[in-house]
């Protein structure tokens, strides 16, 4: 249902311009979780951006193909596109703490949304705000619709947010990072009520975060960002059974689990640095931390290939079939 | 709440009780009031009397303590050159200042606020500098020379407007305006800055990604937020021009409190002095508390933590 | 070329200068726009002490005795005949079919409440000197009266003919000095119409004015008069050039030259009863010792160029002072005074003999205009006198003076326009607060001056004083005041030296 | 963010020191160069006004009064402007330039030394209610309250009119009036620092409070303490310029701005140049002063757009 091809963001500046996302081309199936997992910086959150429209001023995106549900959202008028916001498409953000104004009653913040998209009628959108509230495990529903978030702990404002991308039954929902802030319990429990509530209301949600722990509980596709591109993609289980890329198997090394490192041993880690946004990439962006470096990696971009269905890799060590691949450590 | 207020009330009647008593002593030390009660040509003899009369000869702290009294029973004491009641002279020059006051706010209000987020929003463009020139001029710009500017212009050379007096509202076009322009460039400021950090924050754009248009973005979720800070400068600001009227009273031929302070301490009369000093010190305290309540009604965070 | 330049500014500005300019009130409206200095902050005249209180009292009042203001010659008012009975008695005859702005008929009942009241020391009139040797006043007939004085005082009747406006005694005694003030009712040419205390003041013509007025003798007058406090010179002149006042008076000399050169204004320079002088505290108790040597004091008058002054700064008809007095009072006689002619050497010299050849610093303080004091300045560092200028407000600087901290003040005095000249040396070398002297001898001629009624006597002691005083050189005399009148072309008005302009004489042309 | 991939941070783009990192903001900032450009001219005209001025600005010659400024002569024709006077001279034939510069020097030292003597008072309060807090700030914030709440033109112009004013009354009026500002920036910040690591290890090294205070607290917030003296040097000029307009600021003959402005009011309609002169110097040098605190609040801490201080 959503469909991307060739997603780039640019922004420019004036040192040059800063290119955070890069050829970026996936697609999302309808009641499907697809995770967006990589390290902070590597472009996950403009990519969530660039899909809801919210870019920043300074930054521009182009795409081949930017479609939901068929309606084509690259040429979409600012008013129309703003009509998809928040009813077709919704979005939960990483800060709970701050993502809610402070000066207004969570009842009203979660009215403004139905009053935007399905006119002003204050009692349906407080039923629907009373219902959904209820869903995300609130308790005593009609007294949060008073409440200001500052009144809430952040695992109750994280539930204030989802109920609100929720109020107007989007088809998709982008939630970025919406763990992170939290603490592990929260956490898990968040993570379950998302995945309980999209398999109830049939949603698509794109799932970015950098933790593969949480990638494991909800995704059930994975795409493995680097510098802005998409280095592998593969359903959830095949990423963690046979990861492809040197970059998705050093991530994965990175998991620290229990009994499979010593004790005093120094965690593994990737050598080397990231290459900044604004850095022309002609070959494999990871070619300068990859310990199975060829030459080909520096000059030209990496072709895609399958390593098995629906699991692909960015990386010349599958251009040629048959090469035998072993963890970097 | 309640005990909040109870202990902002009771700091506010603290600090001016204080500043009363410091322009009290300030004032009873420097002048001697027989001599300003006895008149032209008044002999020794007479100046001792009225020493005598007045109460003058007792020490200070117990005039202050008498003084007070009075003011706690309504009493502002007598004008030692008009013979009056100073609460009625007050009452007759007050409401000019008041006026003024509240007309000059209103017009920074109304020039700040809108400017200021226009520029937030066009953060960078020739809106937002033209802005910031404004208010840097606004800054720079002492008002009495900006009054001067104005009387010269649309006074003298085009005849647009009164130069002075109170009597018709076009009298209040350039006072207002020279007074106004002078306490603009901050709450400008402060609106725009208010509004950039608004317009970055988390809240803004979870705004936006529920399909908001900018209209709402921008007035109900941002300047909701940048505007508190403003509200208080603005009590602060209304103080001010109450307290620094006294020049575009005096430049404008308005017959305000300002007007009557500068005269009063001229002559040094000094009951009418220490109760203009004891009211805008009042007024002071009364709109930095309003401040906090209005504050306090916008921003639940600090409704509760006042709780 | 001046006024070349001001439309060329007014040009610049703006091309609206061109607009056809309104004037928002004057003759079409027939009424008299002029500006108060001062705030007047009781209208009743006994509880103000300001120029514009005198001004307007003489419009809504009358007084027994009427001044004129050319000659000084007394003329019948409310009282047509006078006459001393004994050194310290007068009677006076009233006029009969006088009436009050309130429609009270006029008799010797106004005039004994209004002066027993006000000379009762209970009552706190503001003007002591002017009611304070009354003893009582007393009811001959329904039309005659008699006062009393405490002591002998020769110059009584000036103060009969201009501090003592008559009040209508049904009124004034319900009402008080605060109902007056609220709401003043005279037998005067003007009745107040409206006014806000201090602030503005709207008078009519009162048509019942009594006939055979002294006041209307040059006939003419316009319906309304409105005074309005204008504090501001800046803000006169500017009201002027605007429109919004016909009349101002004390133009600056500089803006007088300006003014004259509009096309729609006149200007007319006046001589005003009013002398400028140095007084210099002779005492040391200001902490200058300096002072205290004569030699000193005389090189302060000979350092400072008066004809420079008046010719660039004062203009006008100032004249140059030598005497401690106004030219023109009784018993200012000028031979008797020990000139000071400008000379810097001299100066120095008496400087160097007093053993200040180095010069020394000292405050000066002066209410009047700051270009004169500072030109002071400069000429006293010229003899190595340094002084520290302090241009304050009359009321704090006679606070000062009277509390001995002012070693030289620049003072002017309008004898309240009393035409004897000890109206202020009683001030200022009999009456301790005043008194930076502190001369015994001077002290004792002023006081026995002041119980002789021979006027050759007292000219003796007046010549004496006189003398003593400026051979001490306790005040260095600068120059006598004029004023600069400006008002529309459309105003006919005289400007009388007596400082007191009479709006109720104006008409328009 | 703890990325599990922890060590992959991108490095800082120049390893540029602070201090040079600071310079290049400056130079950078157009306000700052333009206030700091204006204001070191007015400075050293200021200084070198002695050198520079052609005339005793004190000396007087009632023959030469009010000769209109030299482009007079360019451009009205007029045949009184001379050369010998370029601006002109005053109501007393005094050279119009030289006591602009001299001026520029009364202004300056109004300016700073008001500003130095609130910074002193506000800072010694700000900083031990910061540090000691409890009662001692209770005291201070009390006072600061109270400082609020005078109508500061108001006393100043009281206390002026009935001491009698002269270039020292009026630092010390303004002096003592304007340290609120300085109380309130150091009082907050000390409160934050007090708690910083590098105090408390000085404190457990057994410093004296004033020790502390001084060289490790002080210089930490130097940098927000410059811009509220360049903001509070603005405010007393104006203020200063204000009364001396009342009449009851800096005494005459002393050449202050604000004394000019007054002097030539009367004559503003007339002879326009006589306010323009003195009314652009003050004019340009507020706008100076305040560009160049608007400028280093910038420089100094580009993070924190606070428009509150203004």
């Amino acid at each position: 249902m959503l469909d991307v091809a060739n997603l780039s963001v640019t922004i420019a500046g004036r040192g040059g311009a800063i290119r955070p996302v890069r050829d970026l081309s996936f697609s999302v199936a309808r009641g499907e979780t697809f995770c967006i997992v990589g390290e902070s910086g590597c472009g996950k959150s403009m990519t969530s951006l660039a899909l809801m429209g919210l870019l920043p001023r300074a930054a521009a995106r182009s795409a081949t193909r930017l479609a939901l549900d068929g309606t084509d959202l690259r040429s979409l008028p600012r008013r129309a596109m703003a009509d998809i916001r928040g009813n077709r498409m919704a979005m939960i953000f990483q800060e709970p703490m701050t993502s809610l104004n402070p000066v207004h009653t969570i009842g009203s913040q979660l009215r403004e949304v139905w009053y935007r998209h399905r006119g002003r009628n204050r009692a349906a959108g407080e039923a629907r705000a009373l219902w959904l509230l209820d869903r995300v495990g609130m308790s005593s529903p009609r007294e949060r619709l008073a409440q200001y978030p500052h009144e809430l702990s952040g695992g109750l404002r994280q539930r204030v947010m989802i109920a609100m991308a929720l109020m107007c039954e989007p088809a998709l929902l982008i939630a970025d990072e919406p763990t992170t802030a939290l603490d592990v319990t929260i956490q898990a429990q968040i993570l379950s009520l998302l995945r309980s509530l999209q398999d109830e209301l049939g949603l698509a949600m794109i799932f970015i975060t950098h933790d593969l722990g949480v990638v494991s509980r909800i995704a059930d596709r994975v795409a493995v960002m680097y510098a802005g591109r998409i280095v592998e993609t593969a359903a959830t289980a095949d990423i963690f059974r046979r990861p492809a890329h040197p970059y998705t198997r050093g991530l994965l090394e990175c998991i620290p689990v229990p009994g499979r490192i010593a004790r005093r041993q120094p965690l593994p880690a990737i050598p080397g640095q990231v290459p900044s946004p604004a850095q022309d990439i002609a070959g494999c962006a990871f070619a300068n931390r990859c310990d199975q470096v060829r030459d080909a990696c520096a000059t030209a971009r990496p072709p895609e290939a399958g390593v098995a269905a629906g699991h692909l890799v960015q990386c010349v060590l599958y251009g040629q079939a048959g090469s035998e691949l072993s963890c970097p450590s | 709440m309640a005990r909040y207020l109870v202990q902002r009330l009771l700091l506010a009647l603290g600090v001016i009780v204080f500043v009363s008593a410091l322009t009290f002593a300030l004032t009873e030390a420097t002048v001697d009031p027989a001599l300003a009660v006895a008149g032209e040509g008044a002999t020794e003899e007479a100046i001792q009397q009225i020493r005598r009369q007045y109460g003058f000869d007792r020490p200070l702290v117990e005039r202050y303590l008498g003084w007070l009294g009075g003011i706690a029973s309504g009493d502002l004491g007598e004008s030692y050159r008009m013979r009056r009641p100073v609460a009625d002279i007050i009452g007759e020059h007050l409401p000019v200042t008041l006026k003024l006051g509240f007309l000059s706010l209103a017009f920074a209000i109304l020039v700040a606020i809108p400017l200021g987020v226009l520029a937030a929003v066009r953060q960078n463009t020739w809106i937002d500098r033209f802005a910031l020139s404004v208010s840097v001029i606004g800054q720079a710009l002492p008002n009495f020379l900006f009054a001067l500017l104005l009387i010269i212009v649309f006074g003298v050379n085009l005849r647009w407007l009164p130069i002075s007096g109170s009597g018709t509202w076009q009298h209040f076009v350039m006072p207002t305006i020279a007074l106004g322009y002078y306490a603009m460039p901050a709450l400008m400021r402060l609106t725009r800055s208010g509004m950039i950090e608004a317009l970055e924050a988390d809240y803004v754009r979870t705004a936006l990604a529920k399909g908001l248009s900018p209209g709402t973005v921008v007035f109900r979720h941002a300047l909701q937020n940048a505007i508190l800070p403003v509200v208080s400068l603005g009590a602060v600001q209304f103080g001010f021009m109450l307290g620094g009227s006294v020049i575009i009273e005096v430049v404008f031929g308005l017959n305000g409190l300002g007007y009557l302070a500068r005269e009063s301490i001229r002559r040094a009369d000094l009951p009418v002095v220490q109760s203009i000093v004891l009211l805008i010190s009042f007024f002071y305290v009364v709109l930095i508390l309003l401040a906090d309540v209005l504050n306090g009604l916008l921003d639940p965070r600090i409704r509760s933590t006042g709780a | 070329m001046k006024r070349r330049q001001l439309l060329q500014s007014a040009a610049v500005m703006a091309a609206g200068a061109m607009l056809p300019r309104s004037a928002w009130a004057n003759k079409a409206a027939d009424t008299l726009n002029v500006p108060l200095t001062f705030g007047i902050e009781n209208i009743d005249r006994y509880y103000n002490s300001v120029v514009d209180g005198g001004i307007l009292a003489r419009h809504i009042w009358d007084t027994l005795i009427y001044r004129d203001p050319v000659t000084f010659a007394y003329k019948p008012a409310l009282a047509t005949a006078w006459r001393w009975t004994d050194d310290k008695t007068l009677e006076f005859d009233l006029r009969q079919g006088v009436k009050f702005h309130n429609g009270d008929d006029f008799s010797a009942d106004d005039v004994i409440f209004t002066l027993n009241f006000v000379s009762n020391p209970a009552n706190k009139a503001t003007g002591q000197d002017n009611v304070n040797f009354i003893e009582k006043a007393e009811k001959l007939s329904d039309y005659k009266v008699r006062v009393q004085l405490k002591h002998s005082f020769p110059p009584a009747l000036e103060y009969v003919s201009g501090e003592w406006p008559i009040y209508p005694g049904k009124y004034y005694e319900r009402v008080g000095p605060r109902g007056m003030g609220e709401k003043p009712v005279g037998t005067g040419p003007y009745r107040v119409v409206s006014l806000v205390p201090s602030r503005e003041f709207v008078l009519e013509r009162f048509d019942e004015h009594y006939k055979d007025s002294p006041k209307l003798e040059k006939g003419g007058n316009i319906p309304r008069i409105k005074a309005r406090l204008l504090p501001d010179m800046a803000t006169q002149v500017a009201e002027l050039l605007g429109g919004g006042i016909d009349w101002m008076w004390y133009v600056p000399a500089d803006q007088a030259e300006q003014l004259a050169q509009m096309p729609n204004l006149t200007v007319v320079n006046e001589e005003v009863f009013r002398t400028g002088s140095l007084v210099i505290d002779a005492t040391g108790r200001s902490g200058v010792p300096a002072l205290k040597d004569k030699r000193v004091r005389k090189a302060i008058a000979y350092a400072i160029n008066r004809q420079e002054m008046i010719d660039n700064l004062v203009k006008g008809k100032s004249k140059r002072l030598d005497v401690p007095c106004y030219p023109t009072q009784f018993g200012c006689n000028a031979a008797k005074a020990v000139v000071y002619d400008f000379n810097v050497q001299k100066a120095k010299d008496l400087m160097k003999e007093a053993g200040f050849a180095d010069g020394f610093s000292v405050d000066m303080y002066a209410w009047r205009s700051r270009e004169w004091s500072e030109a002071i300045v400069a000429y006293l560092a010229a003899i190595g006198i340094r002084v520290n200028l302090q241009q304050m407000d009359y009321f704090a600087i006679r606070d000062l003076m009277r509390s001995g901290k002012t070693p030289i003040t620049f003072i002017d005095d309008g004898y309240y326009r009393l035409n004897d000249s000890a109206t202020i040396w009683q001030r200022f070398f009999a009456k301790a607060p005043d008194d930076q002297a502190h001369d015994d001898e001077v002290k004792a001629w002023v006081e026995a001056a002041a119980r002789i009624n021979d006027p050759a006597k007292r000219q003796e002691f007046y010549d004496r004083i006189i003398a003593k005083v400026t051979d001490e050189a306790y005040w260095a005399p600068l120059f006598t005041f004029s004023t600069n009148y400006a008002f529309t072309k459309d105003l006919a008005f005289t400007p009388n030296i007596d400082e007191m302009p009479r709006w109720y004489n104006a008409r328009w042309t | 963010m703890n990325d599990a991939t922890a060590t992959a941070a991108p490095a800082p783009a120049a390893p540029e020191s602070p201090t040079a990192a600071t310079l290049h903001r400056m130079r950078r900032h157009k306000g700052f160069m333009i206030g700091a450009g204006i204001l070191a001219v007015m400075v050293l005209v200021g200084l070198l006004a002695p050198l520079l001025a052609p005339h005793d600005p004190y000396l007087q010659s009632l023959a030469k009064r009010r000769i209109p400024p030299i482009w007079h002569a360019w451009f009205y024709g007029s045949p009184r402007a001379t050369t010998l006077h370029l601006l002109g001279t005053d109501q007393l034939g005094r050279d119009y330039l030289s006591r602009m510069l001299y001026g520029a020097r009364i202004s300056l030292a109004i300016g700073l030394s008001t500003a130095l003597i609130s910074a002193v008072i506000g800072t010694a309060l700000g900083m031990l209610a910061g540090y000691f807090r409890g009662h001692v700030d209770a005291v201070v914030s009390f006072l600061i309250s109270a400082r609020l709440c005078v109508p500061l033109i108001l006393v100043a112009l009281t206390v002026v009119a009935l001491v009698g004013s002269s270039l020292m009354t009026l630092i010390l009026v303004l002096g003592l009036l304007l340290w609120d500002r300085f109380a309130v920036i150091t009082r907050t910040a000390t409160m934050q620092l007090a708690n910083a690591d590098f105090v408390l290890a000085s404190r457990a090294a057994g410093s004296s409070w004033l020790r502390i205070l001084a060289s490790e607290i002080f210089p930490n917030l130097a940098n927000a303490w410059i811009v509220v003296l360049t903001l509070e040097m603005a405010n007393a000029i104006v203020i200063e310029a204000a009364l001396s307009f009342l009449g009851l600021g800096v005494q005459a003959p002393l050449p202050s701005w604000g004394l000019m402005l007054a002097e030539g009011r009367n004559d503003m309609f007339f002879n326009p140049w006589i306010i323009a002169i003195p009314g652009a110097a003050l004019f340009a040098l507020v706008l100076a002063i305040n560009l160049l605190g608007d400028g280093l609040r910038d420089v100094t801490a580009p993070e924190g757009r606070g428009g509150a201080l203004a």
